[in-house]
Order: structure tokens, then sequence, then C-alpha cells
């Protein structure tokens, strides 16, 4: 376990969290949703938690992202807050 | 400043959880509801593992396992451990099982209302 | 109405550090979690179950019940979505 | 089969049948209802043989792939879940008879989806009963979850969005219960029920076991819908298919009631929860304002379903607060107020759906006339009125004579106070729906119409059931409080 | 929002991909045992290549191949594989999903595999019907 | 006191019970309904009779049904005092029952079926109050009663009626909490709810808690017994058709109010503690509060019933007092007051009832002259009148007499004076109206002269006379009849040995 990489991945997801968040664009939002979720899964191979980080990729990056991606395409991409 | 290191993990999933907590309860697009909702199970899993690390443990697969099997010596510490990994891959997988229903429900409320903002579904209904 | 939620995440925040004052720091082998239960799995499960990774091991076969609960939990989701979704002829037709 | 059997019998019936039903539906939309009828009477069925079973022999333990405890899921069933899990079945068999009409009439075209999702409610029910691990608790609590989500989302207008609420809030409550599973499994390393109270003994001092119980009770609290947590609660039962409230609003609750129960008493120990922190203290005086508010927000209602909801919150109060008083009669009080109130607030709603199906309307001031149109209905909801006020000799009494015999042995004379305040209000909202059913005078046109027009058959006996149950509990409380729900009380308290 | 794609491009590449994806899920659930996946991974992977094909071919095409019925079947069937071997473990004599009693060489393996493979149909089964469902809906 | 196991109790309760399903049934044909009501009242009056010798020899009949909480079971025994309210509530349902059916056939009113059927159930539950063994079963009973009379009082269904029925609901019900706190309570101090003579609570509990207990007891109770502030609601139930009325003031509800105040007070409580704690003395003084307010107030009523209402009031309290004052001829004469101010008041109720069918009378002022149309009626109305006022030869005389010795053996001249200035009220608002009704002439005007031309149905008028005769008797012989006087000796005697025990 290399601890500035472990540094560097906890801030980015942290960043990758507060982003989905602010973002006004939903489908953004939900992009970023994605991202943080692959920060996830890398942090989650730093420690050892590989098979969790398998399936975070493809459930959590992967289908989760692409309902998302459905639902606001079916409704609208415009968010107030 | 050692505790601080040591713990690092923990307040990272406590502030994700907390970003994600506020997201659920004060966004008032639903779709950002749900964006919270995530993350807050997400931390969830985080911390969870997080109880499983262990210095110097590797993946919890044993190593050189095919062909002769019962001779292997494991030792706990080698590995981290497994339990946890377990436990999360269920709250994953429940966790995208309620994505999927609340987007379900999100889709008829759109197709209802025509918004997703929560104030205004308020004032529809 | 947000400055309610903020006190409530910020409340949430607070309890959470308080309960993280007292816990094991990370990655400590010899952590109350690593020492009780899961050293079985670890030592053990190869040679009671025949399977290299613990992971499904303990997935498949010590927990497989919880296995089943999850697969259950997708079944659950799926049945759900069609019953929120989709469109029967007899409802189209009234 | 062999009875050691039972207790996965009790989850896998409704379990595979529920596999089965979507199947099935694509050829015959009929055979779902029958299937699912059999398969909870099948668990009725197993739930009493195991009652028989723990009654003579004592607690059940069974082990899943066959893995001691603490490395493998163990089933164990003691007299607390068993009596629980007999109740549930029973008026899940009742309750899915009786919602083939009223669904059929509701949401037409989705009965054989309803019927596969209602079945996984009651597996998760029941899987959540019958579990002696935590985090399986999880597991079947998010199985009922989500199964309860979409039950409520099919209902009228607006349930899409109290449904949606009810995500939110609900996944939170989940989330919090994880979280206090995942602090529990940090300080001890074990997930099994029993494991943990014997290896939480030496850490109760811990900061860490502290945050898990506060965790525990904040999400309990929201499952149950404990009164600042509750918000989720009217809408959802309010806006449901008439069917699915009266499914949901008698046996949700009190299922995660029970893990509450089990959590404070089993896996914490006595002396944690009522000594170490002042947890039960605050708990009482919350569950005591839950009580009152309750009640006085329901006597504003003018939809019926709204007022029963709110009603339920106040119950729910009831039944924390006789847990929270640590003596023998507050917990006996509990239990049986969660026997009595299933077999109300189904008897409730179930009228209410039979109003619905019939004269669609909820409106309490669009009654009169009732007694006529419906006039057993209206005999059923006179005994279940009477029982939610508690009066004699229906079941209502008997828990809050428990519960006030409770509040007396602790010396809480605040909390005698509550009750008696709370069943006067209760009377109040009550009799006012009772006097619009039996006497209200013809005030032009908004009557219902006169000639006899009564529930049918497959909805009135279901209700008829649980009105009868209702005055049959009333008269064998002591008989089961002495076979049963005196065996629950934990050890610690006298 | 998905409709025939226009771009040849693309839905030969698609066309093409997609049976290595297939063999990839496939590889995931059988070797969940020696290497990190699993059912549910395998399962999602699957899924997964179902929707791009979806998303190259436009949803009618996919359904006329793969209908909803299919679906549904798949969805119990993955299950029933599940906790049929449990019960099979029950009339076999011991408890529910105690696989040493199943009569095959390394019956622990086996069950295992059983199992892995029952869950994988049904998490495909079930991320393809909801993907349906939320993208037919309107 | 010797116990034997009998099932005849359990009987007299389930008789009108059974009486009851069967009116439901048989609700369209109305003779077939009526003759079950008489037949119900028939048989219960015999077996409540059957038991009256046992009771006599010293024994105690007792049916046990189930056990509903540790240590308190579904028990009806039979002692003196319970049998005493037993016999007066059946004997007067026999009478009441031929009343209603002359009054409900003379005024045709709606939902008979659902009238008669309430009134049985009220029977039933009457009844079961005055044989309960325990605090638990006489609250089943009494809980039963208050939403058995529920239906009877807004029988008009008029918002007026609706009001009133809320008003006696509200009141009734808070009583009943109160007296469900106090049960409780009682049961887990003394580990008991048995009625015992001498009580059960002396020693369980320090002085303060047992006071309170008292007031909550009395609180829970009083307000059926229609003690001073809590009364409002009956003026207000008056809405309710006669013979309603009359056996909600006469019979049914205010007795077991005051039924039960005696039994708390002597078999809860007993006399000796209630000396000890000195609480009797509030009690006393409140029912005398109530005594004379009650009649002033009655004074200034025109309307007849609520006229009959507060003297209701006003002699319920006698009761009361007569309970409170723990002295053995005051004890005596409560107990006697009971019997005696149910057959007088019925027959007052009767009257009113019987005038208002006949002449749609309501008022006192429209009263003049009526007694040379009506002069049965008026004159059973006389003899009620004497014996409210404590004249001989009517019964109420009786228990004056014994108030007044109980007063005087109490030394408390006060209370003695409080009973004869109501005598005085008593008669100050009763015999105007006789005086009206004999000696004045109607008043002119109005068509002809708006009385009837003669007496009410038999089945009015007969019942009115019985009551009235009965009333006369009770003043010559209390003790032939059904050994009434003999069986109140024997309760007091009882309470009083068991609180020296």
């Amino acid at each position: 376990m290399i601890w500035q990489l472990d540094l560097i991945l906890l801030v980015f997801t942290v960043a990758c969290a507060i982003g989905a968040l602010v973002i006004k664009d939903l489908l953004g939002s939900v992009i970023m949703l994605g991202a943080f979720s692959l920060f996830m899964c890398l942090l989650w191979i730093e420690m050892g938690a590989v098979d969790v980080a398998f399936t975070e990729a493809s459930v959590g990056a992967g289908i989760t992202t692409v309902f998302f991606v459905i639902a606001v395409f079916k409704t609208e991409r415009r968010s107030k807050d | 400043m050692e505790f601080l290191s040591g713990h690092a993990n923990y307040f990272v999933y406590i502030m994700l959880m907390m970003i994600g907590l506020y997201g659920m309860m004060a966004k008032k697009n639903l779709v950002k509801k749900l964006v919270g909702m995530n993350i807050f199970q997400w931390s969830l899993i985080l911390f969870f593992v997080s109880i499983g690390a262990k210095e110097g443990g590797t993946i919890p697969i044993v190593e050189g396992a095919h062909g002769h099997g019962a001779e292997i010596v494991i030792q706990a510490s080698h590995y981290v451990n497994p339990l946890p990994h377990v436990l999360m891959l269920t709250a994953i997988v429940v966790g995208v099982g309620t994505t999927g229903v609340a987007l379900a429900v999100l889709l008829n409320l759109y197709k209802k209302y025509k918004t997703l903002d929560e104030d205004e579904i308020i004032g529809k209904l | 109405m947000k400055f309610l939620y903020l006190a409530l995440t910020l409340a949430t925040g607070g309890l959470l550090i308080f309960g993280a004052l007292d816990m094991p720091a990370w990655g400590d082998p010899n952590s109350p979690a690593n020492s009780h239960v899961s050293p079985r799995y670890i030592e053990q499960s190869f040679h009671e179950t025949e399977v290299p990774n613990m992971v499904t091991a303990v997935l498949a076969d010590y927990r497989s019940f919880d296995t089943l609960g999850e697969t259950t939990v997708v079944f659950t989701a799926a049945i759900c979505c069609l019953l929120l979704l989709r469109r029967f002829r007899k409802e189209s037709g009234s | 089969m062999d009875h050691s059997q039972l207790p996965i019998l009790v989850v896998l019936i409704p379990m595979l049948v529920s596999f089965v039903i979507p199947l099935v539906g694509i050829w015959n939309k009929k055979l779902p209802f029958y299937m699912a009828t059999a398969a909870m009477a099948a668990s009725l069925l197993a739930a009493l043989g195991i009652m028989n079973q723990v009654l003579q022999q004592g607690p059940i333990s069974y082990r899943l792939g066959g893995w001691a405890p603490p490395w493998g899921i163990e089933y164990y069933i003691d007299h607390l879940n068993a009596f629980i899990m007999t109740l549930v079945c029973f008026i899940s068999v009742f309750i899915c008879i009786y919602s083939r009409k009223s669904i059929t009439q509701e949401r037409p075209g989705k009965e054989v989806h309803f019927y596969c999702v209602l079945l996984l409610l009651f597996t998760g029910l029941i899987g959540m009963l019958v579990t002696g691990d935590m985090f399986n608790i999880y597991v079947f609590l998010e199985i009922s979850s989500l199964s309860a989500y979409a039950l409520i989302a099919i209902g009228d207008e607006k349930a899409h969005f109290a449904t949606f609420k009810y995500i939110i809030i609900g996944t939170i409550g989940a989330c919090f219960y994880l979280l206090g599973v995942g602090y529990l499994y940090m300080a001890t390393g074990s997930l099994n029920i029993h494991d943990l109270s014997t290896l939480l003994q030496p850490l109760y001092g811990s900061k860490v076991i502290v945050v898990s119980a506060i965790f525990f009770i904040i999400g309990l609290g929201i499952k149950m819908g404990l009164f600042p947590l509750h918000t989720w609660l009217p809408g959802a039962y309010t806006h449901a298919p008439s069917a699915v409230s009266a499914y949901i609003a008698p046996l949700m609750s009190k299922v995660a009631a029970y893990v509450f129960i089990r959590v404070m008493f089993t896996v914490f120990d006595v002396s944690f929860s009522f000594e170490n922190l002042p947890i039960m203290e605050i708990l009482s005086w919350i569950a005591a304002v839950a009580i009152i508010f309750g009640s006085i927000v329901a006597i504003s209602q003018s939809d019926i379903k709204m007022m029963l909801a709110y009603s339920s919150i106040s119950q729910i109060g009831y039944i924390v607060l006789g847990v929270t008083m640590g003596n023998r009669e507050g917990f006996i009080g509990s239990v049986l107020h969660i026997l009595n109130h299933a077999f109300m607030k189904g008897c409730l709603f179930a009228i209410v759906g039979a109003i619905i199906y019939r004269h669609g309307t909820r409106a309490i001031e669009r009654f009169g006339n009732l007694h006529r149109t419906m006039p057993l209905t209206s005999a059923a909801f006179a005994v279940a009125a009477l029982s939610m006020i508690g009066l004699p000799p229906t079941a209502g009494f008997f828990s809050k004579w428990y519960l006030v015999l409770g509040a007396i042995s602790a010396g809480k004379w605040v909390f005698v106070v509550v009750i008696m305040i709370s069943s006067l209000l209760n009377a109040v909202y009550f009799f006012r729906v009772v006097e619009h059913v039996f006497w209200k005078p013809k005030s032009g046109g908004t009557d219902l119409p006169i000639e006899r027009n009564e529930a049918p058959n497959s909805m009135l006996i279901p209700i008829l059931v649980l009105a009868a149950g209702i005055l049959a509990l009333g008269f064998a409380s002591h008989w089961i409080i002495e076979m049963v729900i005196g065996q629950t009380v934990p050890a610690g308290i006298l | 929002m998905i409709h025939e794609q226009e771009s040849i491009v693309i839905k030969t590449v698609a066309r093409l991909l997609v049976p290595f994806i297939q063999l990839f899920a496939l590889y995931v659930i059988m070797h969940g045992h020696s290497s990190p996946g699993g059912g549910f991974q395998g399962g999602v992977i699957l899924a997964a290549s179902f929707i791009l094909l979806s998303i190259a071919y436009g949803l009618d095409e996919v359904k006329r191949r793969f209908s909803i019925k299919a679906l549904t079947v798949l969805t119990s069937a993955g299950v029933f594989l599940y906790a049929g071997t449990g019960v099979l473990c029950l009339l076999l004599g011991e408890n529910f999903l105690d696989y040493g009693v199943l009569p095959v060489v390394e019956p622990r393996g086996m069950g295992m595999l059983a199992i892995e493979i029952g869950v994988g149909i049904t998490v495909m089964a079930a991320m393809v019907s909801i993907f349906h469902d939320l993208l037919d809906f309107e | 006191m010797e116990i034997i196991h009998s099932i005849r109790p359990l009987l007299a309760i389930l008789v009108s019970l059974a009486a009851a399903i069967l009116i439901l049934f048989f609700g369209k044909h109305r003779n077939i309904r009526e003759f079950w009501t008489l037949a119900a009242g028939v048989v219960k009056f015999g077996l409540v009779l059957s038991l009256l010798p046992m009771v006599l020899d010293g024994k105690a009949p007792v049916t046990e049904i189930l056990t509903l909480a540790d240590g308190v079971s579904l028990k009806l025994r039979v002692d003196p005092l319970g049998l005493f309210f037993a016999l007066i509530a059946s004997s007067l349902w026999i009478i009441t029952s031929i009343y209603s059916i002359g009054y409900m056939r003379g005024l045709n009113e709606h939902a008979q079926t659902r009238y008669y059927f309430s009134f049985a159930l009220c029977l039933s539950a009457t009844i079961g109050v005055a044989l309960s063994a325990n605090i638990l079963t006489f609250f089943i009973f009494y809980e039963m009663l208050t939403l058995a009379t529920y239906p009877l009082v807004i029988h008009k269904e008029t918002p007026e009626a609706l009001r009133a029925g809320r008003k006696y609901l509200a009141y009734t019900l808070t009583a009943g909490v109160f007296l469900l706190a106090a049960l409780v309570a009682t049961y887990s101090f003394a580990g008991t709810l048995e009625f015992t003579p001498g009580g059960i609570l002396a020693g369980t509990a320090d002085k303060p808690t047992l006071r309170l207990l008292f007031v909550v007891f009395m609180i829970g109770i009083g307000v059926k017994a229609g003690i001073m502030p809590l009364h409002s609601w009956l003026p207000t139930a008056m809405i309710a058709p006669t013979p309603v009325s009359a056996l909600l003031h006469a019979v049914a509800v205010v007795k077991s109010g005051v039924f039960g105040c005696l039994r708390m007070l002597w078999f809860v409580f007993g006399t000796g503690l209630l000396s000890d704690l000195g609480v009797w003395i509030w009690l006393a003084g409140f029912a005398a509060f109530t005594i004379i307010v009650g009649s002033m107030v009655a004074l200034t009523q025109d309307n007849l019933k609520k006229r009959l209402a507060f003297s209701t009031i006003s002699q319920l309290s006698y009761i009361v007092l007569g309970g409170a004052l723990l002295s053995e001829s005051a004890m005596i004469g409560s107990t006697m007051h009971l019997v005696n101010h149910a057959f007088m008041k019925i027959t007052l109720f009767f009257c009113a009832g019987a005038i208002y069918v006949n002449a749609h009378k309501t008022k006192i002022s429209e009263l003049n002259g009526i007694g040379r149309r009506m002069p049965y009626t008026m004159a059973a109305f006389t003899v009620g009148a004497m014996g409210m006022a404590g004249l001989p030869p009517v019964a109420g005389f009786i228990s004056k007499w014994y108030l007044c010795i109980g007063a005087l053996q109490a030394e408390e001249m006060l209370f003695l004076v409080v009973l004869l200035a109501s005598s005085v009220l008593n008669a100050a608002y009763f015999f105007p109206i006789v005086f009206r009704a004999f000696f004045r002439k109607p008043e002119p005007g109005a068509g002809e002269d708006g009385l009837p031309s003669g007496e009410a149905s038999l089945f009015m008028v007969v019942p009115l006379c019985i009551s009235a005769v009965v009333s006369i008797a009770l003043f010559f012989a209390p003790n032939v009849p059904l050994h009434f006087l003999e069986l109140a000796k024997t309760v007091v005697q009882q309470v009083l040995q068991g609180g020296q025990v």
C-alpha cells in the first residue's frame, strides 16, 4: 500500500462525490457518479478487495450508470441544484 | 498524527457519508437525491472494506493452489479478511436493485408531473 | 430547511467521528474483526471446500444463504421494475 | 418431511413459489393467487409446527449449509420469533385471500406480478424473523423493502411520490442498520446474534458499541415509523392500493419492532440497554411524544386511511414505550400489543379497502348509511375501533392493561397519564367515524345508497375472521401470555 | 431514446465485440473459484453485452431475438437453479445448501459452480429486463 | 361466607345477551321481538330470584369464567350487595320493557330493533356490574354498559342528540380511563382485585398515594354517579326517549355509578382505611354540596325531564353521602335508598313519558289541569314526589330516616341539616307540579285545551302504577317483597365486620 497513491485516490473520490452533487447538468452529474465509482473501485483494489472492486466496476460504474443515463435521457437534463 | 494516519480511511468514509446524506436530504432534484443515495451506500461499502483491510495482507485467493491443495499451510495474517468483501458484494447488488426500483418510480413521476423538482411536484400534488 | 438538513448531516458526522475515536487503527491485523471469525475462513476454506478464492468460498458456501437472498433481491428488483413500468394489455384497453 | 427442516421450509416455500409465479403467469393469470395463498398457508403450517416444537423443546437452532454458527448462517428460533412468525403467517394468509378482488378491481392486469411481489414481501418478513444472523436480517430487510416500494407505488395517483420519499428515507434506515452491523462487526468480528451477545459483554464501555446502538435505533426507528422518523409512513400507507395497505400496515412495522427488540435485548443485553446509557429513558419519552402526536394528528384527518396511518404512528409508540420501561409487565404489554395491533390494523385497513371496493370513497364524511349497505363490515369496524380505543373485553384493552401496569411498576406516572390521554384521543377520532358510519343524519345526496351491498365474500370473510380474532384474543390473552409471551421476556428484565 | 443507429462502424464493432464480451463473461462465471469474479460479475458483463447490442441495433432488434418472455423465464430459472440446488441437498437428507451430499466428484466445488451459474443467469436476465423496462417506458 | 360454584350468575347475564341476539334476528316481526324482550326479563328475574335463598343462607354462588391476568379472572360472585342491585335491575327491567312497548308504539319510533337490542345489552351489562367479583370484571361490564347506552342516548339521531351522545361518551369514557388507571394501580399495590368486605388496600402504600388513588377512583366512578362537578352529561342525555331516561336514571347507568361507588368505598378501600385516611369527609362534602345545589338547580328548570334529572343528581348523592359517612345506619340507609330511589324515580319518569306520549307536553308550565284527564298517572306521580321529599307512607321516608340517624351516629350535624334542607327543597320543586296538575284550570285558548282526553295506553299506565304501588309497599314492609332490608343489613354487617378484622 503506497500512501501517496492512497491519498490521491481518496482526494479524487471525495472530489468526484462533491462534483456529482454540485454539477447542474444531470448527465454530467451521473457520469461523475460513474467516475466516483471507478475511483472507489481503485481504492478497493488497493485494499486487496479484488472481488468487490470487480463487482463495483461492472455493477457500480457499469450498470448503475447505464440506468441513470437512461433515466436522464428519458426525463430532462437540467437541474436547479 | 499517528491516530489521523491510522484512521484516514475512516474519516474519508465519514466525509463521503455526510456528502451522500446531505445530497439525499437537501437536494431538490430527484435524480440528485438518487446520486446522493448511491454515494451514501458506497461510502458504507468503503467502510466495511476498510474493516477487513490488513497491513501486509494480500488478496484473498490462495496462491499456487492448482494441483496440490492439501499440503498448503495458510497463515491468516497473509491474506486480507474476506468476510467484509462477501458482505459488500451483497450490499452492492442491493444498491443497484434499489436504484433500479427508484428509477422506475422516478420515470413514473416524470410522466405524471413533467418535472423532477421535488418542490414543483409537491406544488402539483 | 437546508439548515436543518445540514445540522442533521453534521450531527450524523459528529456521531460517526465519535465512534471512530475508539476504532482499531486501519489495517491492524490484530483487530477483533480480523481475529475472530475470519481466520477460519482464510485458513480452512481451501481445505474444507477446495476452492482457492476465499471470497467465493465464503460467498457460495459458508454464507450461501446470504447470496441466495441477494439473488432474490435482484429478482425482486426485476419483477418490481416490471410491475411499475411495463404496460399490460388489459390496462391500456380500459 | 423431517421436522428438523421446518425452519428453512417456512422461508423456502414462499420463496420458491414466488420464483415460479412469473413463469406460471405467462400462460395463466388466475393461478398466481391460488399459489400465493397456498404458499402462505404452507408457511403458516410450518410456523405452527415450529411453534409447537419451540413450546415443547425450547429454542431451535438450524445451521444453513451445515456450518457451525459463528461461521455459517444460523437460524435461531425462540419463543419471541416463533410467536411473531405465526402471527405474520396468519395475517398474511387472510389478507392474501382478501386481496384478490380488491387488486383485480384497482390494478387490473397486474395480478401476476402483484402476487409474486407480495410473496417476496412475505418471504422478506419471515426471513427477518427466523434468522439469527445480523447481516442476513439486512438482506431480507432489503427484499421486503424493495417489494414494499413496488407494491406501494402501484397505488393511487399520489402513490409514486410517497414511494419515492419512502425509498429515500427507507434506504437511509436500512443503511444505518447496516452501519450498526458494521460497527459491531468491527468491534467483535462476528455477525451471529448469540456470538455477539457473549463477545460484547466486556466491550460495553467502547464508543464504537455506543454509536452502533444509536445507529440501530435510528435505522430501525425509521423502518418502524417511530415518531420523528415517521415522515414516510402516512403517505405510504394512505396511497398504497387498499390490499397493500392492509398487508403492510399491520406487518412491516411489527417486524421492524421485532428486530429492534432482538437487537436491544438479545444482542445488547439488558444491563447495557438500561444502565450504561440513558438510551431507553430517552426512547420512552420519544415514544410518549409519538403516542400523543400520532393521536392528535389523526383527529384532524378527513381521509380515513390517513387517520389510520397516524394512528399507527401512535400505536408504534405504545410498543416502544412498553419495551423501554424495563420491566416484565411492560415487555409483555409490548409483545401483546404487537399481536393485537396487527389484528386491529389489518382489520381496519381491510375494512377501508372493502368500502373503497364498493363505494370508491375514503372520505369519512361520506360514510353515512354505511351500516345499512355493509352491516357486517360496519360491525367489524366497530369491534376493531373499540379495540383500538382499548375498551374491554376486546384485545386492545389487555395490551393497554399491561402497559399501564408496566408504567406503574416502573414508577413512571407520566406514562400512565400519556396512555390515558391517548386512549381518550383514540376514542375521539374513532367515534367520529363510528358516528358517521352508524348515525350521521342524512345530509343531502352525499350519503351512500341504502340498499344492502356487502363486500364480496372473499373480502368479507377475512375481515370477519380478523374481527373475531380481536375478540378471541381478548379472551385468550392470559392464556397466550402464559403459554408464549411470558417466555419471551429477556433474562435481565424482572 | 435508442433508435436503430445509422453508423455502420458502430454496428460492426458492436457485432465484433459482443462475442468476446460474452466469452469473457462466461469465463468470469466459471472461473470465480480461483480468480476474482463469479456469478454477479459475469452476469452483469453478460448483461452489458446485450445492452451494447441494444444500443447499436436498437431495442426492437434485440427484443426480436430475445423476447420478454425469455427474459422472465431466465430470471426465474436462475434463482430456481440456485434454490433448487439447496432443495436437492434437503432432499438428500442434509441441511439446506449443504453441498457435501451432492452425488458428484468435488461436491462442494460443483455445488458452488451450480449456484454461481444460477446467479449469473438471474443477474443477466434481471439487468437486461430492468434495462428494457426503463427504456421501453413511455 | 361459604362459596359454592354455580352457573346461575353467568346465566343471568347471558339471558339478556341471548335475547339481544334473538331481537336482532327477529327484527322484522315486532311481536316476536318484544316477546323475547319480556321473556328474557322474566327468566332473568327468576334466575336472580333463585339466588336469593342461597345468599340469605350465607352462601356465595361463584362462576369463574376465565383468567384475564395473573391472579385476576373474569369472575362472578353473588354477595348480598350485588344481589341487592341485581334484584332491583332485573325486576325493573320487566316493568320498563312493558312500558317501552307502549311508549315506542305510541310514538311510532324508528329503529325499534336497535332500541330493544341495546336495551337488552344494557341490562346484561348491569347485571354483570352487580355480580362482578373483582374490579376488572366490574370494569369490563361497566364499560360495556357505557357503550350499550350510547345508541340509546342518540336514538333520535338529530344533531342535538348526537351532540348529547358525544358529551355522554366524553364524560363516561374519560371516567373509564381514570377508573382503569386506578384499577391498575390497585392491582400493582395490592396484587389482587377481589372485592373483599373491609377492603384490600389497607397498608399497601403510603397515605398520600392512597389518597391520590381515592381521588382517581372517585373521578372514575363519580361521573356515572353524577357527583356535582362531573354531572353535566346527565341533563344533556335527557334527549333520549323517556324509557331510556328512566333506565339511565333509575336503574342502569347512574345506579351502576353509585353501586360502584359503594363497592369501591366498602370493598376496596374499606371503612377502616377510609377513616384512617380521612378522605371520607371530602366525598361526603362533595355529596352534600351536590344534594343542595342539585335541588336548587332543579327548582329553576321548567322542562319536566330536566327537573327530574337534577332531582336524580341530588338524590344519588344521598346514597354516596350515606356510603361515605361510615356509620351503620347511614350505610343501611344508603343501601336502602338504592332500591327506594329506583322505584320512585322510575315512577316519575314513567309519568313524564306518559304525559309526553299522550299530551306531547314537556314543560311543567303547560301541565295545568292535566291531573283531571290522567288521574292514575298523576296519582302515581304524587306518590313518587312524596317519596322524593321523604314523606310517609312512601319508601323514601325509610331511607331518609336511616340516613338521618346515621348522620347523628357519625356526629356530623352539618349533614343532618343538609338532609333535612334537601327534603324541603324536594318538596318545593315537586309539589308545585302536583298542584298545577290537580288544582289549576287548563289555560284557555289554543284550540281545545291541548290536553288529552284520557289516560295513555295500558302498556304505560300499568307499569307506572305497579312501580308506585311498590314504592308504597316498600314503606310498609321493606322486607316482604324481596328481603331488601334484610339484605341491606347483612351487607353493612359484613362490611363493618370485615373492617374490624
